[in-house]
């Protein structure tokens, strides 16, 4: 955190000073490390295993919060009799096909009731099981539809003794967790395990609160998913979550990737998480409802969500007659996540490539296989400050210099238009705790430069005109388009406001909604991004408050807006008690007032202000009513947290320590090896290492150093930054380089099934060789800032990567992955090609190439 | 200048006059050092911005000059950073006003081995031109069991996590509009 | 050394010259061959320098050394030949005086990295820096030599030059003496630690200058009082120095290797030439000749290696770390406590 | 205020010793500002490097990082890349690896109060194998691991490095800045007053004045300020003296994430100091120590000081500066007394000459 987050990183330091204790899990010794009060090194790649010791180590001692567990999650609900945990099925779970790799999900259910899967690889459901079910479900990505669930209660056993309760399954499940075994597979001292155990078990409860903080080190796995579970899991069973200084916090590192998440320029989601619609389920908005909208909790109103939605869409086009336009939306029939948009590219499947504000032939795993898109489209659109590589991937890539691609026979017509920087518009970013803070516009942007506001909205305006009067049904979304916004300027710049109160939306006599709630399924609001809504409330931008933090409480919340409602700890109703007490005076954040009758605190309270903690729901009760008064978590169809999912996942209800596909060593928990459920693309350009090698011997990891920023396009151009980490290198143990005879500043070349690499050597004892069962385990860590452009220049360490997915959201396994790694440069030329194909014949692997 | 004035302003007549004999503080201030001011003081606006690298989303204060940004630094109001800043942040100024900054059109022709010039209005409108081509090429109405799709697979987008929400907003229902499913960005990677 | 754990810090001792990241001024490059480190042990940052080495120009600063001593001496020389009748020593003295500042003058501003501003120096005069002081001694000597000088070519105003070639001689001894402080009152070690010894070793070493620059201009029948300044001063010079490098101790051994050591020995080697030929040839011209030059090569080259010194010294870690750990100890030692309020014993841990 | 033959005669303490208020002693008027400084406090330093930067973007300061060929290049010294103080960085964060045996660092480790243990795993030696019953001799997997202790270049200087081994890794990180001293050497020796002391007891160049003479870059007994190439100048931190006509915190300050870069008045920051000293000895980081606090120190304490976790040495700091003008006087004299000495001599020289 102090590496990539630095000032986020004030408050820990803060906390410390306050007698915090700081304990920093990393493969790396990092600048966070070094102001920890313990630094925990382990393997990469084996945080689940780490995660489940800790889950086992709660659970064997019985020193979860037991209060909170029973008050707020699923711990008593019983698991269907169907079920087979990996301890019973060597390694997988009930319901694996082994020859499609998928999961059915059918037997994972909870004993009498139905829950829709969700979050996951559209198509994973067995056409059978798809008929079957769809009475009850659909399959949908993204968040919504993890809350899709039957009226049906599951069966309960509140002294959590029964043997397929979720509290019981989770013990049997995770009981070969020991210390012992995280010890082996993690190469961490069982001291150091229990000391990090007893930490944060000592630090949860009534009086403390214990936060984990995690970034794209555990995102980046073909596990991903399941390491926020398992940390999800943890953080409940403590009763850390909903309450202050508690949590599972996601440090992200672009400035407003929360909001291109929230407002989704992703293929599978609509604004505010509503799933994008499917081919096979949904033929119309009813049974697109039917099937994903759950009957209670707050998705309950997914209807007038989607609604205002496409009213703010397509305005007076959208009609109840015509199902408010919901067949104007295209739909989706697998993945077409940006790892299958480059295959594609590269199969000449799809034709045009725009690329904003990012640099995939460099930032991107397997950038090969990323340039070999760009050198197969018809055209590309780059639009950035700098000459970043992906713009001039035909004149300097790599391919060009090791004689795979040449210039002349490269078609890509490429468009390099220049952007406006963040002063130079107006607008909103959403942070990394869903705050959205308003930019004002402070110069004018220079020559060519424009925002992509006024570049999306121009090229808008010409497609439609260039189709102004056609009569073919596939433009009618186009024409029908609400797209008018007010411009302003020499530039006729479109304004932001008005776009963000679009985003905000109106109700039926133009008024500027307020909240979410005052949305309606008829079609008399509209609102572009549901969680938004309130951003514009009375008129004003909300976003745009800066009343000084000085001036306020430690909430702040009078600076900036964050969704939903201004609320700024979600699930904030759980950090009191089932009487709405708060758990202690020292951790008070969100409480019922009785007198008033209202939940009152800190915080916004994130659940109905007036609802009760004694409110129980009647029969037959929908959306928020059939949630009670200590149905803490309200975006949950049942409100509360899960500690086992039984549906939503497409790999497993429980984390399961799976190794990394590419793994030194073998998985000694399991007897399944890797996740079996991953995602692979079989390709000549994307082979994959075997595991235990002796070919690629080693662990390498990639990140981020503080001087610089993702793929470099907004550091490695600046002579401050370039300075700072001035060349690509590689961190060895003094170990590894008595093993393979690097020098310290002296050049080495990394090689995978990819492509090899030079670095310059680092070696440090900050990084150290780990005892792996028999097994020793030497890692590498790859900044992958570099690329051929800019002041600060090497080769691209993304480059060494392969691409195997997490099956639940299509990311990359790029944080561990195996290599050799050899003294001296890298040969060059086609040399390269040949020195590379040798090591894959050595390894066994299928030759490489570029098709 | 008048001699007098010479004089008083000669260090070494302040040094043998003043409370500064040995020359080491107040007699040896030249005017210029006096008349030093701090850069931002004569900024036509602060004008109130984020940052743009991580997600932090410390704030920012732009500090503008005659419609020229002479320095971006922390914003002390900001509870999310009180006005600090980590050196890639602190690098802003640099960012914006950096000099190999590309501000026109290039353009690279299909086999073309250098880049051209080209007018901005031309190239978007060269763009929308192939939108609607690779749109039409790539559309599909139906899947292979005549299941309504609606859609194209003619362009793909990459981008967005350094965008601002209302960009993002746009380029989505653009897309969407377009019958574009293949809309992506960072937070996928 | 009280401190030093070898043992436990095998890294800190040793300085691997590889790692010493070159300054990024060219001007600069190169002088990490000459970083030698003693044999005591220390810790330090990667074996860098501590303080910045001097960005004086060579030749520019010792010439300039040089020159002032002997201009200073000769200028001494030349009134005193005046007055006891000496005129060829007398005009040599007055040359060489004047020739010095002059030329020392041009190195002077040829030395400074901004020259045009030269006259800055004259907006102050701060007792507290030897080169300001310097700067007011150079201005008027220059002065007064140089127009001595000219009397003395043109053969004009003679009274007027015999007025201020006692003008100069007056300042002349300052102006070779300053120096020393000059390059003693900076954080270089090997100078620093001389301050006691360099204002001599300067002054004698601007004697031999002087008195070499009478012996090779001013005829045998002059030059007698030339040649005993420049063998006392010789003589002196090669004691001051042997003393002043005994007294440096560890700070000695930049004189002991490089191109200091080379300096020091070839400036040896023409003193003591110089000054026996000063004292059995000086009644033969050319031997006489001789004498002189080298006597002035002699000087000169001490300057010169006691540049090169300090550069060396400066960029040596060890040269600041050991003697201050070692002064740390004694004051520790004898104020009997541990150390300073607010710094505790160290490696207490250990 | 003080005159030149009090000074020099060691009446008051004007070029060196206990000088409370060094802004008065040059000339300010006694309602000058009060004296501001830096309180560096190294162990909240997390190495981000901000300090840089923000300096440099406020003080346009050239980058600092091309070598002979102009490209960037690492130095190898761990994450500092840009070596030292110089003309052209006023701020340096100097990073330090450190590998000690097991236990014997505080910092970086829970903190005392925090309950032991219990029934945790003893302490192991390479040779023991780890719980859990691994069984593989390490020793063979690593070759040459036990004779290798010195060979390898860097590798041997780090000594023998096994999985198992329990030694304790501390990164040290340091933003060094100029001292900006009670008695600055720098200062001292400046021969055109382009060096002075401001009214807020800072020590600044005046770049209008300075003609690169180049006698401050030795005086400094820290190695702060260079002669920049490209202008010939001096330079080196201002302490942000334009922001401080403004009522504006220094730019490293502002921007340093954990605030280990403190900025106010000085006898402030030295309270705050003693209070965090305390702290921490007080939670057994027995190695934190002051560095520049003390005001009777050799150069008068530093109006920029710091708190360290190793000897100054080890972040590149000298153990006991001293400004040298100290001794001036005495050089003087023997300067003088050399001088009379040589004019005697030269007389000498005539004694009784033959002609």
């Amino acid at each position: 955190m102090a590496e990539a987050h630095p000032v986020g990183f004030q408050w820990v330091m803060e906390a410390k000073a306050r007698g915090a204790t700081v304990i920093h899990v990393d493969p790396r010794f990092t600048r966070t490390s070094a102001v920890a009060d313990l630094h925990v090194p382990f393997r990469a790649g084996a945080d689940i295993a780490f995660l489940g010791g800790l889950i086992h180590h709660v659970l064997e001692n019985e020193l979860d919060f037991r209060e909170y567990v029973t008050t707020f999650t699923n711990a008593a609900s019983l698991v269907g009799e169907d079920f087979l945990d990996t301890e019973d099925l060597a390694g997988v779970f009930s319901g694996y096909n082994h020859e499609t790799g998928r999961y059915d999900p059918i037997s994972w259910q909870m004993d009498g009731a139905y829950a829709a899967p969700a979050a996951g690889q559209r198509d994973h459901w067995e056409s059978e099981l798809r008929e079957e079910r769809a009475r009850f479900t659909s399959d949908t990505a993204g968040g919504a539809g993890d809350q899709a669930y039957a009226p049906a209660d599951p069966e309960r056993d509140d002294t959590l003794q029964h043997p397929r309760c979720v509290y019981q399954v989770l013990k049997r499940h995770y009981a070969r967790y020991t210390p012992e075994a995280v010890s082996q597979v993690c190469g961490m001292s069982v001291e150091q395990f229990l000391t990090v155990a007893d930490a944060i078990t000592k630090n949860s409860g009534r009086e403390r609160t214990t936060a984990w903080v995690y970034s794209v080190g555990w995102t980046h796995h073909s596990v991903g998913v399941q390491y926020i579970r398992a940390a999800a899991i943890l953080q409940t069973l403590l009763g850390n979550m909903g309450r202050p200084g508690g949590g599972i916090l996601a440090l992200r590192g672009h400035a407003s990737i929360q909001g291109s998440t929230d407002v989704p320029t992703l293929y599978d989601l609509l604004p505010g998480y509503i799933p994008m619609p499917n081919a096979h389920l949904h033929s119309d908005l009813q049974s697109f409802l039917d099937a994903d909208a759950a009957k209670t909790g707050f998705w309950g109103h997914m209807d007038a969500y989607l609604i205002s939605l496409l009213k703010a869409w397509w305005g007076d086009a959208a009609t109840a007659d015509n199902d408010f336009a919901f067949d104007y939306l295209p739909r989706l029939t697998g993945n077409h996540g940006t790892y299958g948009i480059v295959r594609d590219q590269i199969d000449r499947k799809t034709f045009g490539y725009f690329v904003v504000g990012e640099n995939p032939a460099i930032g991107h795993a397997n950038g090969k296989m990323q340039r070999l898109g760009l050198a197969n489209l018809e055209w590309l659109v780059v639009r950035d400050m700098q000459m970043i590589e992906t713009a001039t991937f035909w004149r300097d890539g790599p391919e060009i210099e090791t004689g795979e691609l040449r210039t002349e026979d490269i078609g890509t017509e490429v468009f390099y238009l220049p952007c406006a920087n963040h002063t130079e518009k107006s607008g909103t970013f959403t942070n990394t705790q869903r705050l959205l803070q308003w930019r004002r516009e402070a110069v004018h942007p220079p020559g060519d430069a424009r925002s992509e506001l006024h570049f999306y909205y121009h090229l808008g305006r010409k497609i439609r005109e260039k189709l102004a009067g056609s009569t073919d049904e596939r433009d009618r979304p186009l024409l029908d388009l609400t797209w008018d916004y007010p411009t302003f300027g020499v530039h006729s710049e479109p304004d932001p406001e008005s776009v963000l109160a679009e985003i905000n939306g109106f109700d039926a006599d133009g008024n500027h909604l307020s909240s979410y709630t005052q949305m309606k399924a008829d079609g008399s609001t509209s609102g572009g991004c549901w969680i938004y809504t309130g951003v514009y409330r009375d008129g004003v931008n909300q976003a745009d408050r800066r009343k000084p933090g000085s001036e306020q409480d430690w909430v702040a919340s009078e600076w900036g807006w964050a969704w939903p409602a201004n609320r700024r700890t979600l699930y904030n109703r759980a950090s009191a008690d089932a009487d709405g007490r708060p758990w202690s005076e020292r951790k008070a954040y969100v409480w019922w007032d009785e007198e008033a009758g209202r939940w009152t605190g800190h915080d916004i309270p994130d659940f109905e202000a007036g609802k009760p903690p004694s409110y129980r729901p009647p029969e037959g009760a929908t959306h928020e009513d059939a949630l009670s008064g200590t149905d803490a978590f309200i975006m949950q169809a049942d409100g509360k947290a899960w500690l086992y999912a039984p549906t939503g996942l497409a790999d497993g209800p429980m984390p399961t320590h799976y190794e990394p596909v590419e793994s030194p060593v073998a998985n000694m928990l399991h007897a399944e090896q890797d996740n079996p459920a991953r995602e692979d693309i079989v390709r000549a350009w994307n082979r994959l290492n075997p595991s235990m090698s002796d070919t690629y011997p080693y662990v390498f990891l990639t990140y981020r150093l503080t001087e610089h920023h993702t793929a470099g396009g907004m550091s490695r151009f600046l002579p401050y930054l370039a300075e700072l980490q001035p060349e690509f290198f590689c961190e060895v143990s003094p170990a590894l380089a008595q093993e393979r005879n690097l020098e310290h500043l002296g050049w080495a070349t990394l090689i995978s099934a990819r492509t090899a690499i030079e670095a310059r050597v680092v070696v440090t004892e900050r990084m150290k060789p780990l005892r792996i069962g028999d097994n020793v385990v030497h890692q590498i860590g790859l900044p992958y800032h570099w690329g051929s452009n800019g002041l600060s220049r090497g080769d691209p360490a993304n480059d060494l990567l392969g691409v195997v997915m997490d099956p639940n959201v299509h990311i990359q396994e790029s944080k561990v992955a195996t290599c050799d790694i050899q003294p001296g440069r890298r040969p060059r030329g086609p040399a390269l090609l040949e020195f590379v194909e040798s090591y894959r014949r050595k390894a066994g692997v299928e030759p490489g190439g570029i098709t | 200048m008048g001699a007098r004035t010479w004089l008083g302003e000669w260090p070494m007549f302040r040094q043998a006059t003043g409370p500064d004999p040995l020359g080491r503080g107040a007699a040896v201030q030249s005017p210029r050092t006096k008349a030093l001011e701090a850069r931002t003081r004569d900024a036509d606006e602060v004008v109130k911005s984020v940052c743009p690298y991580c997600a932090v989303g410390c704030g920012q204060n732009i500090y503008v000059r005659d419609g020229r940004i002479t320095q971006v630094e922390g914003d002390p109001d900001s509870p999310v950073s009180r006005g600090r800043l980590c050196p890639k942040g602190s690098a802003s100024t640099s960012l914006v006003t950096s000099p190999t900054r590309v501000t026109t059109v290039r353009y690279r022709r299909p086999y073309g081995t250098e880049w051209e010039d080209l007018d901005l209005d031309t190239a978007v409108d060269m763009i929308a031109d192939r939108v609607i081509d690779a749109r039409r090429r790539g559309w599909q109405d139906t899947d292979d069991e005549g299941r309504v799709l609606r859609r194209t697979l003619g362009f793909s987008s990459l981008g967005g996590a350094t965008l601002d929400n209302e960009e993002n907003y746009l380029i989505k229902k653009l897309f969407m509009a377009l019958g574009a499913i293949q809309v992506e960005n960072q937070a996928r990677i | 050394m009280s401190d030093a754990n070898p043992a436990e810090m095998p890294e800190r001792a040793r300085i691997d010259h590889d790692q010493v990241k070159p300054r990024r001024d060219s001007r600069r490059r190169g002088r990490g061959e000459e970083l030698q480190v003693p044999e005591a042990e220390f810790r330090s940052y990667y074996g860098r320098p501590i303080i910045k080495a001097p960005v004086w120009k060579n030749p520019d600063v010792p010439l300039y050394l040089f020159l002032g001593g002997l201009a200073g001496s000769s200028s001494v020389l030349a009134a005193m030949a005046r007055a006891t009748d000496r005129p060829t020593l007398r005009r040599a003295g007055r040359l060489a005086a004047a020739g010095g500042a002059v030329g020392g003058t041009v190195f002077l501003v040829h030395d400074l990295h901004r020259p045009a501003r030269f006259l800055h120096m004259l907006r102050v005069l701060k007792p507290t820096s030897p080169l300001s002081v310097g700067t007011w001694i150079l201005s008027p000597f220059a002065t007064f030599a140089a127009a001595t000088a000219a009397t003395e070519l043109t053969g004009w105003f003679r009274r007027t030059g015999d007025v201020t070639g006692v003008a100069a001689a007056a300042i002349g001894p300052a102006l070779a003496t300053y120096t020393a402080v000059l390059f003693s009152n900076t954080a270089v070690p090997v100078w620093h630690e001389a301050h006691r010894h360099m204002p001599i070793l300067f002054g004698a070493s601007a004697a031999a200058a002087g008195g070499g620059a009478g012996l090779v201009f001013a005829s045998v029948r002059d030059n007698e009082p030339a040649a005993r300044l420049a063998i006392a001063g010789a003589a002196v010079e090669l004691a001051i120095d042997e003393k002043m490098q005994h007294d440096l101790g560890m700070l000695s051994d930049v004189y002991d290797k490089g191109r200091a050591r080379t300096l020091m020995r070839a400036s040896k080697t023409c003193l003591v030439a110089g000054a026996l030929g000063a004292l059995v040839g000086r009644r033969r011209r050319w031997s006489a000749a001789l004498s002189g030059l080298a006597l002035m090569a002699g000087s000169a080259l001490t300057r010169f290696g006691v540049f090169d010194a300090g550069i060396a010294s400066a960029n040596d870690p060890a040269h600041i770390v050991v003697p201050q750990r070692e002064r740390l100890r004694q004051r520790q030692e004898t104020t009997n406590t541990p150390s300073d309020r607010t710094t505790p014993s160290d490696r207490a841990f250990a | 205020m003080t005159n030149v033959f009090e000074a020099f005669s060691g009446e008051t303490p004007s070029l060196s010793g206990l000088l409370p208020d060094p802004t008065t002693d040059a000339g300010w008027s006694g309602d000058h500002p009060k004296r501001v400084g830096f309180f560096t406090d190294t162990s909240v330093c997390i190495g981000c490097k901000a300090c840089e930067v923000a300096c440099k973007e406020w003080n346009l300061v050239p980058d600092d990082g091309t070598d002979a060929s102009d490209l960037y290049r690492l130095t190898g010294m761990s994450y500092d890349n840009t070596g030292d103080l110089g003309a052209s960085t006023w701020r340096h964060v100097a990073f330090i690896e450190d590998v000690r045996p097991h236990g014997t660092a505080t910092t970086g480790h829970m903190p005392s109060g925090l309950p032991a243990i219990t029934g945790g795993a003893p302490t192991r030696d390479a040779a023991t194998p780890p719980p859990g019953g691994g069984t593989v001799d390490l020793l063979a997997l690593l070759p040459d691991g036990a004779s290798g202790a010195t060979g390898g270049g860097i590798v041997g200087a780090h000594g023998q490095q096994t999985p198992d081994d329990e030694r304790d890794v501390r990164w040290l990180m340091a933003s060094d800045v100029c001292k900006h001293c009670t008695h600055a050497g720098c200062l001292d020796n400046c021969p055109t007053g382009a060096l002075f002391r401001t009214e807020f007891g800072t020590v600044v160049v005046q770049d209008d004045i300075c003609n690169g003479c180049g006698y401050c870059v030795p005086s400094c007994p820290y190695g702060v300020i260079d002669v920049r190439e490209s202008d010939g100048g001096a330079h080196k931190c201002t302490l942000c003296y334009d922001r401080l006509g403004e009522g504006l915190e220094p730019a490293c300050a502002k921007a340093c994430p954990t605030n280990s870069i403190q900025f106010g008045d000085l006898d402030e920051l030295q309270a705050a100091a003693d209070a965090r000293l305390a702290e921490l000895h007080g939670r057994g980081v027995e190695e934190a120590r002051l560095y520049g606090r003390d005001p009777d120190d050799g150069v008068g304490g530093d109006g920029a000081f710091f708190l360290l976790l190793d000897e100054p040495e080890v972040y590149g700091l000298p153990p006991d500066p001293i400004v040298t003008t100290r001794d001036l006087p005495e050089m003087w004299r023997n300067a003088a007394l050399t001088a009379v000495g040589l004019g005697a001599a030269v007389v000498a020289a005539f004694w009784r000459g033959r002609k």
